[in-house]
């Protein structure tokens, strides 16, 4: 019979998951606004203004307009798989928060009890969030074939050579990270960083900067911003595989893609910025959450900032890069990698 | 490379390595981050006032006593090259006019209109001016043809202010439609 | 739980991938039977290894996702090279050995 | 208890949609259904207690495969005139012979007896599932690895050969 621990346990993970899933329901509301508040002032404009004071309300009212707005399903479409591809884009980037941790513990002030700030310790971390974070693709692959929509089809093909392509970087640049910390486990991954900004992975020196490079670039690429945001290009495919959707279901779309930036956000901080660990000793009476929580704030500023300004590349430079860049400086940074740990 | 230089550019390739382009481009693009805005603020608080120049839409002008200056010689409609001013003359001894020829109607397309200001140019007695009006939107097709009397009315921006500068405004809804009234105390050069 | 659960759900995804190869003519589902056949192996490689508690079913199920993966990509670009030719995915429209 | 419960789910949803693979016509739809019924085997290897497995599932199969899988449907472009499909003379003789292999493997399953020494690696040594298995493949196994590796760098050499159009003068 289950224990009264059990229960406890199984309430508290409930709990856990609940305010996870809001919070990142909730998150591309102010991410919408951040972003197109930066592209206005890189481009010496105010950016949204009416709604509220600095067009703070702006994401309410689109939230508001796209809940009513009609859902238009194509005559010709495919019904079924363009009603389930926003729910299949949408899913795994959920998914793979199972296995992020957000910190270490976290201590209640005033009861005095420990909250774990992750879901679940899982040996296989980094894996899982490679092999989760994968499965969004699939949401663009059928929205785009079940739209019956030429430029909606170009956009899913696009997604899926990139997504091919990128994924095999990230994932090599997943392993150095291993390699570097010895661990596939998340939380062990951060462990091994501690101490001072030295020991980060990002300044093991000469291959840290490399990988990171590496998966940055890679992940850009496979969720899809600009500059690599090929599939869904206004200039050649009007808006590539969601061309056909509207209303909610394309919110669901653009709530994927926020979600998958805060994802590569975190992850850029997890495996080469040291996690929550304070870049210097003296500065760890600054609780681990909020260094963690500012590291992933500037990634997100950081994509944003990319955003507007690099322009897109051409499908052929992408691919070019992909193949004939990353992947063999990938693999020669293996060999220097597993040298120098030997 | 694309000189046709033959062998390895270390220089170029050390720059692609450590990105510095990139690198130049995103603290441009900082830069503008961290800069002013310059948005205007129209129609909220801030409206740009054009220079005297300026050619939007036409007024008919009076002398100093009050008397009109069109004596209808429909030069201007002649010299017109999209042919929309109407004029109209009559006689009128009433003093109404500088001369005994006034305008019984004199009309202006604003839909065919181009401002080019030829109107302005063949007007002998300096009557037809392009004023600094440019809110010239409407939601009927009545507001396109402006008469004679509306265009008489001394213009909200008057001839003596030196134009070229962002003033005060309020955005004023009303029934009957909306408007942005300047306010010319207040005002400030346009940034770059 | 015992291993012969599993091993009846492996035969009986092993039994429809065969069907499937047997019975479908698109060259794609055929392909995709295989797949499913090659699951069914995986299924039962796992549940021996885990239940003899030896490692050499987990080893050849990663030995066999990795040549199921080569697999599938070699026979996708014959199917793409057959296809730009005879313009026909159906087995057996596909009988003609010359080229 | 709990494990009986999700094993007959995953197994259920798994048959199911394997039937499904191979009875509908559209050949997109039938990898929508093969891609459920491998998430449904990895749920299954997590039950096996090698979660190492089941990443690399859906990783590999479901991640890379089944993409490739989708790309080359929506590549070839088949329209619906290459989904029908006529019965065909050698279906009668197909089924009969799945279904003699059906009952040839049901008998073989049931009435098995394990007789195979028991191994080392219990329960308590397959917690460090992935390290285990690491070692292993680096160590026992590092032959096959090898050769694996070969068969991947020729299955990657030959695919580009296969589909790259020769370059006409």
């Amino acid at each position: 019979m289950p224990t009264l621990d059990l229960i406890l346990e199984v309430i508290l993970l409930t709990v856990k998951v609940a305010v996870l899933t809001q919070i990142i329901f909730a998150l591309p509301m102010p991410l919408t606004w951040l972003e197109r508040k930066i592209a206005g002032h890189i481009q010496v404009r105010l950016g949204p203004w009416r709604v509220g004071p600095h067009g703070i309300l702006q994401p309410f009212a689109d939230a508001i307009k796209l809940l009513f707005k009609e859902d238009i399903v194509p005559d010709k479409a495919d019904k079924i798989l363009f009603k389930i591809a926003p729910l299949i884009a949408m899913v795994p980037a959920f998914a793979v928060f199972a296995a992020i941790p957000l910190g270490d513990t976290f201590k209640i002030p005033v009861i005095g009890a420990e909250v774990k700030l992750y879901l679940s310790d899982m040996n296989v971390g980094a894996l899982y969030i490679l092999a989760i974070g994968g499965l969004s693709v699939y949401g663009m692959i059928l929205g785009g074939w079940a739209s019956n929509s030429k430029y909606a089809l170009l956009g899913g093909l696009r997604c899926s050579a990139q997504m091919i392509s990128y994924e095999i970087a990230v994932s090599f640049a997943v392993i150095g990270v291993v390699m570097l910390s010895n661990s596939l486990n998340l939380l062990e991954i951060v462990k091994s960083q501690g101490g001072s900004f030295l020991s980060w992975n990002f300044l093991y020196l000469p291959v840290g900067p490399v990988w990171f490079a590496i998966f940055l670039i890679g992940s850009v690429a496979e969720i899809n911003r600009i500059p690599f945001d090929l599939s869904e290009d206004e200039g050649t495919l009007s808006s590539g595989y969601h061309t056909e959707y509207s209303g909610m279901r394309f919110s669901f779309f653009m709530l994927a893609e926020y979600v998958a930036m805060v994802t590569v956000s975190i992850l850029s901080v997890i495996f080469f910025f040291g996690g929550w660990n304070a870049p210097f000793a003296f500065l760890s009476f600054i609780p681990p959450i909020a260094w963690f929580m500012g590291k992933v704030c500037f990634f997100i500023y950081f994509f944003m900032w990319v955003r507007f300004t690099l322009p897109r590349y051409r499908y052929d430079q992408l691919m070019k890069i992909g193949w004939k860049i990353l992947i063999p400086l990938s693999l020669v940074n293996i060999l220097i990698t597993g040298l120098m740990l030997i | 490379m694309e000189d046709g230089k033959k062998g390895l550019d270390i220089f170029g390739l050390i720059k692609s390595v450590l990105f510095t382009d990139f690198v130049k481009g995103l603290v441009i693009t900082l830069g503008y981050n961290v800069s002013r805005s310059i948005t205007l603020r129209y129609p909220d608080t801030e409206k740009w006032i054009p220079y005297r120049r300026w050619r939007g839409m036409h007024t008919l002008n009076k002398d100093a006593n009050g008397r009109e200056l069109c004596v209808a010689c429909e030069l201007c409609s002649r010299a017109c090259p999209t042919q929309c001013i109407t004029v109209i003359p009559m006689e009128d001894a009433t003093g109404r006019g500088i001369a005994d020829r006034v305008a019984k109607v004199w009309k202006v397309d604003l839909v065919r209109c181009l401002f080019c200001g030829f109107c302005e140019d063949a007007c002998p007695t300096t009557a037809v001016r392009l004023g600094r009006e440019y809110e010239l939107a409407c939601h009927d097709l009545s507001c396109t043809v402006k008469e004679r009397e509306g265009l008489l009315k001394p213009q909200p921006v008057p001839e003596s202010f030196e134009g070229g500068v962002v003033v005060g405004a309020r955005f004023v809804r009303t029934p009957g439609g909306i408007s942005v009234v300047a306010d010319l105390s207040k005002s400030r050069k346009r940034a770059l | 739980m015992t291993l012969t659960h599993y091993l009846i759900l492996s035969f009986i995804l092993f039994g429809i991938g065969v069907a499937g190869v047997l019975v479908r003519r698109n060259v794609i589902v055929v392909l995709m039977s295989l797949e499913l056949i090659f699951n069914s192996v995986n299924i039962s490689l796992a549940a021996f290894s885990y239940y003899l508690q030896s490692l050499n079913g987990t080893v050849f199920v990663i030995l066999s996702i990795t040549v199921a993966a080569a697999e599938v990509a070699i026979g996708l670009a014959i199917l793409v090279a057959v296809y730009r030719t005879r313009k026909a995915v159906n087995v057996d429209e596909l009988d003609e050995m010359k080229g | 208890m709990f494990e009986q419960f999700f094993f007959y789910i995953f197994a259920t949803v798994a048959i199911v949609s394997a039937i499904c693979v191979i009875s509908v016509r559209n050949p997109v739809h039938s990898a929508v259904f093969l891609i459920v019924c491998l998430l449904q085997v990895a749920a299954i290897f997590v039950l096996l207690r090698s979660p190492f497995l089941a990443a690399a599932q859906v990783f590999i199969y479901v991640g890379a495969v089944m993409v490739l899988f989708l790309f080359a449907v929506m590549v070839l472009d088949m329209g619906k005139a290459h989904w029908k499909e006529h019965l065909h003379g050698q279906s009668a003789p197909a089924a009969v012979l799945a279904g003699i292999l059906f009952i040839l493997l049901g008998y073989m399953a049931l009435k098995g007896r394990m007789t195979a020494p028991l191994g080392t690696y219990n329960e308590a040594a397959l917690v460090k599932n992935t390290e285990v298995v690491g070692r292993a493949l680096f160590t026992k196994y590092i032959f096959p690895f090898e050769v694996v590796s070969v068969i991947l760098l020729l299955a990657l050499v030959g695919a580009i050969a296969l589909v790259m159009r020769e370059k006409r003068p």
